[in-house]
């Protein structure tokens, strides 16, 4: 009886305890010490100065909203090309070809390296000493290390954003393939004796079918690119910053008050990231609904 | 290969004159030193009775491999062989992490059995600390080798203009100077001041930057500072007590020329290196003509590691270049008390003071005891090391001669902000 | 209403080291309805994927109207496929997927919706184009997949096994439904089937594919009365077996000589023979004939409602099946009885090695 | 068009024009792909052997192992062993304990409807969305109170956050496409619920409990910031030495740094990959967010 009724709850108890007891209550108190909740120093007010600082002082207001503008950016252009170049290499990897095998796995590699190797790769490649431009060098298309591109450490967060793309193209083009693997040829033999073309194959039969799990995985791409510090950290420049970066130094500072600013960005950027998931989750369906 | 003989001979005296005086030389307390845990100290023996048998955990900035190896290395084999102390060096991305470590753990009332037991610490990081009561001390004039330190040196017993009054130990002497490739720039060239640095600018555009001043970057603000100084006519007025006036009186010229020199710098200002380590990368591969160093040393150290090519060399301004003394303290909660002091008294020996000039072994800064204090033989030895400073080294005399001290923190903060608002995001 | 002719046609798969297609050559008129019968793995559907271009063959040639049609891709060639799990695009409304033919040639919404209705209407599902194919029966699911591939006017349809996924009575209304719109239509029909049954309901023809190779290609009458090959009348529900060697119009066996009548011999070689009778052809007779008759021992009857099945013994390794419809009940398990086969109804194919 | 040409050769593939350009073209920007994908590592193994390899030369005209002898002798300050065994010992237990918890949540939501789940799935996925600074800022004083901070333990708790949504959200894919039949057909043939879960249930899960270990092993492997802000600097693991390395300037140290950070990543990949396919529907789960 007791195992019957309980059996439910039972077996999702662990887990939750990890989200509610660590994840929420690690939220929840973050969440306090933001609005100036700081008990061990007897101050029990509860305000939105913190908040007010940071979007609206004169201090710190254009680094705040600069900064936002730039972790959209970044998150949202890393999150789009992941996609984008995940499907395209999933589906020419589908076909059968001499090399397949050592081609899979390649494309996989990326996989298990951290982000902030592959933040130290980038550097290595496309810094304006970096490999590249010594290629770039020898064979005389530049002069200097000056006249390369500036590509990592740049405005447009180009550095950060190719980061990622490296590091999550094999993530989606997993998932892709899974689930390209798990839907067999037969879809696009209709469509194609219906007379639909490669393109018009693509754009109506594939497309729609990996959609949703390209869908999933460019959620977590997108919260994870949005949150993320080590990469914007290494690859960003002096200003502006990412708003993780700009929290993780607002905490840093030994200034006590800053750590309630920064815990108050950090709580901006977990709402804007939920509510832009939300809000993505929410567009989407019903554009699928609506194919 | 002549040089690398003579630093190996060096080293072997030194490391002789240390052996000899480890030997024949019995510590003994200079001062009180606070109880550790209950224990009242009356006698260093009983601070080495206390230490033996435990570790110690360094938390400092561990940005740097030569400086990395070298505290491992010189400081964490006496430690084990001679004092029974396990040493465990805790390398940091920014002091600040030690010190929001502190903060914490005061925060969640963790008095005692902290984490940290001995900080690399300076100026504003020392403020916090201290102004916040969260360090153990006074101390540092109370542990046995603290008598070659010359406390009555004003750029020793104020850091950043706050008097240090015990609560944290000298570990070593340094000053602001930049460096250059005399392969790429002659001699006759190179900038003496910070407007020959804009004509300098203005004719190569493109070839100079510095690190973006802000919290653990240092160096930074202290090159923003000595351009402060030059315009403002000189380093004397700004010493003493904070002078909101003088400040506001100097501060928007200070924007305005930095904002002008923008135009010529590296990508044109749009980004700035973050750290040293980054400046040199860019120097070495030749985007940039100038990097900085602290060390007495100049580019010696950063030779021998690899980091700056062959032909580097330091060089100064011919005024306002700002030296000073870096320090370590130990935290009101710290777990092992005995052994920090253990280490801090390690640190000043002279042997150590002596090996960690030698530009090979990794450090490079300059002395923080005054060799006039020591004993001859002490004295012969530090004599000999501070006289082959390697290739990189910046001339002597022009270093004394442009030597200036550092200004108390609040300059510091208002440097920063300003430099962020009025230069870095205009 | 296309003219398709296979030529030599032959496709081996890569890496494969048999034919999965053998040298297969065929008429289909314009217009007909054609079953492709066969057990799985006969190459079946290998055929039809050809058709629609979705493989190449190894050799041979596939004409409509005369006009080599190999070199035309899948989506221009106009033969469209109907498969057996009607793979309807899950994210498409039933509208949608009807119009999807159209949609790919850029053809005016409008128009579109005019078509799905109306087409919706040919398989008897009007109203249903908002709905999502998994609001649908598998019935309903499997017509709308014929409504899908029929808008686009194709020139020569195919189906896969398009019966096989549905029960029973389900698939009476849909064989009916494909008849009806064929015949209205008109469009030259090509179905896979491994149902002889379900081949010879809807099928103008049959071609009889063993192994890859065409074995028979015929009306699909023919089969039951006249199979060319041992296999094939086995196949087409044959049971009565009996080895023997033919020397003109008679068949030597181990359980007498039988004398056939010219038909029946006509595409048999002399000599190693298969003779075969249809059980509802064998008669039970009280008074043994003079020719072609045999004595034996009723081991089983088994009432099938409509008729009666009659299993008996001549030797101990032969046993002949009967069936009578209009049998009263008096022969029993264990009776000796007299069997019959008429000359006229006796059928004489090559043995199988 | 009536070229009835009966040729007997194969046939071109239909569908394309000139049959070459298709494949051309695939095998060009597939080959794009993967090289631009594994062009860094190259870098990494340039870099970890050069010494003073400064601009314009190509190649290193130093070749050294001196980052290699520097990051393996204890006197650098790294202590690179300890890092990487308590690295490993972290992200090997996180994973386990990751799984035997995961195993039940995902099995609940896989294979069974209750009131909630909505509720439930939107909570275990929350720490993907939500980025670790947001929680590890507030656990960080809590943890200090209960003495967790600065501990092996008190890390391993808090990468539970990031990786049991990964962990659930795979194996919950494998218990979709599960049969529990099996199981009451073992318990019917007189299996105990030890060995049926020993001989029935894990066979049939095992590639996607792989996968899961694979994605819970790497999310714990590369976490950064919450090992740094929980560890307190007293928990040094590799990722924290790479941080630092990087930023140090010396990039031969960096490159040898992170060439030992990737290798066990690498080596758990070449060992799993063959279960990263659709079969398992592990991979499937992460489609379904």
């Amino acid at each position: 009886m007791f195992w019957e009724r309980f059996r439910i709850p039972l077996m999702l108890a662990p887990t939750l305890f990890v989200i509610i007891a660590l994840f929420m209550g690690g939220l929840i108190y973050g969440l306090l010490q933001s609005l100036g909740w700081q008990p061990i120093i007897d101050n029990y007010d509860i305000n939105l100065d913190a908040y007010a600082n940071v979007m609206f002082s004169e201090r710190y207001a254009n680094e705040f909203w600069q900064g936002l503008a730039l972790t959209l950016w970044v998150s949202l252009a890393s999150t789009f090309f992941t996609s984008a170049i995940a499907i395209i290499g999933a589906l020419l990897l589908r076909e059968s070809f001499f090399g397949k095998k050592v081609a899979s796995f390649l494309f996989q590699l990326n996989l298990p390296i951290p982000p902030i190797v592959i933040g130290i790769g980038m550097l290595f490649l496309f810094s304006q000493s970096g490999l590249i431009s010594r290629i770039g060098g020898s064979l005389d298309l530049i002069e200097r290390s000056r006249d390369f591109p500036i590509l990592v450490k740049d405005h447009l967060g180009i550095g950060i954003i190719m980061a990622y793309v490296w590091k999550e193209v094999p993530f989606i083009g997993v998932i892709v393939l899974a689930v390209l693997q798990s839907l067999g040829a037969d879809f696009e033999d209709v469509a194609r004796s219906l007379g639909a073309n490669r393109w018009q194959r693509f754009r109506h039969v594939i497309l729609p079918l990996v959609m949703p799990g390209v869908m999933s995985g460019s959620i977590i791409v997108f919260a994870f690119t949005f949150g993320s510090f080590e990469v914007p950290a290494l690859l960003g420049v002096s200003f502006p910053r990412v708003l993780p970066v700009m929290a993780v130094r607002f905490f840093r500072n030994p200034d006590l008050n800053s750590r309630v600013e920064g815990t108050a960005v950090a709580m901006i950027v977990a709402l804007i990231a939920l509510l832009l998931v939300l809000a993505y989750m929410w567009v989407s369906r019903r554009a699928v609904r609506q194919e | 290969m002549w040089r690398k003989i003579t630093l190996f001979g060096l080293a072997l005296i030194v490391a002789l004159g240390a052996f000899v005086q480890v030997q024949s030389f019995q510590d003994t307390l200079q001062g009180s030193i606070p109880a550790i845990e209950g224990n009242s100290i009356g006698t260093w023996d009983e601070v080495l009775e206390l230490a033996r048998g435990g570790e110690v955990n360094w938390w400092m900035w561990g940005g740097s491999d030569s400086i990395n190896q070298f505290v491992n290395t010189f400081y964490g084999g006496p430690l084990a062989e001679e004092f029974g102390v396990s040493f465990n060096q805790v390398q940091l991305a920014d002091t600040v992490d030690a010190i929001n470590q502190v903060l914490s753990e005061s925060e969640a009332g963790v008095n005692s059995g902290g984490a940290v037991d001995l900080i690399w610490i300076n100026g504003e990081n020392f403020k916090t600390l201290k102004q916040a009561d969260l360090l153990y001390g006074p101390w540092a004039e109370g542990i046995p080798n603290s008598r070659f330190v010359d406390w009555s040196n004003p750029a020793l017993n104020r850091d950043f203009g706050l008097p240090v009054e015990g609560f944290e130990s000298p570990w070593s002497g340094a000053q602001f100077q930049f460096v250059y490739d005399t392969a790429r720039t002659a001699e006759e060239d190179l900038p003496r001041s910070f407007a020959d640095l804009e004509a300098f600018a203005a004719a190569n555009p493109g070839t100079f930057t510095y690190i973006a001043p802000g919290p653990g970057a240092f160096q930074g603000t202290r090159f923003v500072k000595q351009v402060l100084f030059e315009i403002s006519g000189g380093q004397e007025q700004w010493v003493g007590d904070f002078n909101q006036e003088l400040w506001d009186q100097w501060s928007p010229e200070l924007w305005a020329r930095l904002n002008a020199l923008e135009a010529n710098l590296f990508r044109e200002g749009s980004t700035y290196p973050a750290d040293v380590n980054e400046l040199n990368q860019l120097f070495s591969n030749g985007e940039i003509d100038f990097t900085l160093t602290q060390a007495i040393a100049g580019a010696s150290p950063g030779i021998a590691s690899g980091d700056l090519p062959e032909t580097a060399k330091a060089f100064v301004w011919s005024n306002n270049m700002i030296g000073d003394f870096n320090y370590v303290a130990i935290p009101f909660n710290a777990a092992n008390k005995a052994s920090a002091l253990v280490l801090s008294n390690l640190i000043l020996r002279p042997d150590r003071q002596a090996l960690q000039v030698i530009p090979e072994n990794g450090f490079g800064l300059g002395f923080a005891i005054n060799t006039n204090l020591v004993d001859p033989a002490d004295r012969a030895v530090l004599e000999l090391a501070v006289n082959d400073l390697g290739s990189g080294a910046a001339d002597p005399d022009e270093l004394g001669a442009s030597l200036v001290s550092d200004i108390v923190a609040e300059y510091q903060t208002l440097i920063e902000q300003g430099w962020e608002q009025n230069v870095l995001q205009n | 209403m296309t003219h398709v002719v296979f030529d030599q046609l032959t496709k081996i798969y890569p890496g494969a080291d048999f034919k999965a297609v053998d040298d297969v050559t065929l008429d289909i008129p314009s217009g007909r309805l054609v079953a492709f019968l066969g057990p799985s793995g006969c190459g079946k559907t290998t055929m039809l994927k050809m058709i629609t271009g979705l493989l190449r063959p190894t050799q041979g040639s596939i004409t409509f109207d005369g006009e080599n049609i190999l070199g035309v891709p899948a989506e221009k060639r106009g033969a469209v496929m109907v498969f057996q799990n009607h793979l309807l695009f899950p994210y498409m409304s039933v509208g949608d997927n009807v119009g999807f033919g159209l949609k790919m040639r850029k053809i005016d919404k409008k128009v579109i919706e005019k078509r799905v209705d109306d087409m919706l209407e040919l398989v008897k599902l009007p109203g249903v184009a908002k709905r999502r194919p998994n609001q649908l029966s598998g019935g309903q699911q499997q017509r709308v997949a014929l409504a899908r591939a029929l808008i686009t006017d194709p020139r020569v349809l195919l189906l896969d096994e398009p019966l096989s996924n549905l029960d029973a009575h389900l698939r009476d209304e849909m064989r009916g439904l494909i008849l009806s719109i064929q015949r209205d239509l008109d469009v030259t029909t090509i179905f896979v089937t491994h149902d002889q049954e379900e081949a010879v309901l809807l099928a103008d023809q049959i071609a009889l594919i063993f192994d890859g190779k065409l074995v028979q290609y015929a009306p699909s009458t023919e089969f039951y009365e006249r199979p060319i090959s041992e296999r094939g009348a086995r196949f087409f529900g044959g049971l009565n077996f009996v080895p023997g060697t033919r020397q003109g119009n008679m068949v030597k066996t181990s359980i007498g000589s039988f004398q056939i009548a010219t038909q029946g011999y006509e595409q048999a070689p002399e000599g190693d023979v298969m003779l075969t009778i249809r059980p509802e052809r064998v008669q039970i007779v009280s008074q043994p004939a003079d020719t072609n008759c045999i004595t034996a021992k009723v081991s089983n009857t088994i009432y099938m409602g409509t008729h009666t099945r009659f299993k008996v013994q001549v030797q101990d390794d032969i046993e002949i099946e009967a069936a009578r419809g209009d049998f009263t009940g008096s022969i029993e398990t264990g009776d000796t009885v007299s069997v019959h086969f008429p000359e006229k109804r006796i059928w004489v194919v090559p043995r199988d090695s | 068009m009536a070229s009835a040409s009966q040729s007997k050769k194969p046939q071109k593939l239909p569908g394309d024009k000139p049959s070459w350009l298709w494949p051309l073209f695939r095998t060009s920007v597939l080959g794009f792909i993967l090289f631009m994908l594994s062009f860094p590592i190259i870098a990494f193994f340039i870099n970890a052997f050069a010494f003073r390899w400064f601009y314009p030369q190509l190649f290193p005209k130093n070749l050294s192992m001196d980052a290699w002898e520097n990051i393996f002798n204890p006197a650098s300050g790294v202590d690179l062993w300890g890092a990487l065994s308590t690295s490993l010992f972290i992200a090997v237990t996180v994973t386990l304990v990751s799984l035997i918890i995961g195993m039940p949540t995902a099995r609940a939501l896989g294979m069974y409807k209750f009131k909630g789940k909505r509720i439930v799935e939107f909570l275990i996925l929350a720490p993907i969305i939500v980025p670790g600074i947001a929680y590890v800022v507030g656990l960080n004083i809590n943890f200090l109170q209960l003495g967790l901070a600065s501990s092996v333990f008190g890390v391993m708790l808090v990468h539970l956050i990031p990786v049991m949504p990964y962990v659930v959200l795979t194996l919950s894919g494998v218990f979709a496409n599960y049969n529990a039949d099996f199981e009451l057909q073992a318990r019917t043939l007189g299996a105990g619920p030890i060995a049926t879960f020993y001989h029935v249930t894990l066979p049939a899960i095992f590639p996607g409990l792989v996968v899961s270990g694979l994605f819970a092993f790497l999310v714990s492997w590369s976490q950064y910031i919450l090992t740094l802000l929980i560890g307190g600097g007293k928990v040094q693991t590799i990722p924290l030495l790479v941080f630092t390395a990087a930023t140090s300037g010396n990039n031969a140290r960096a490159a040898a740094i992170s060439l030992v950070f990737i290798a066990p990543a690498v080596l758990i990949l070449i060992l799993t990959s063959r279960f990263l396919s659709g079969r398992s529907g592990a991979i499937g789960g992460l489609g379904k967010v």
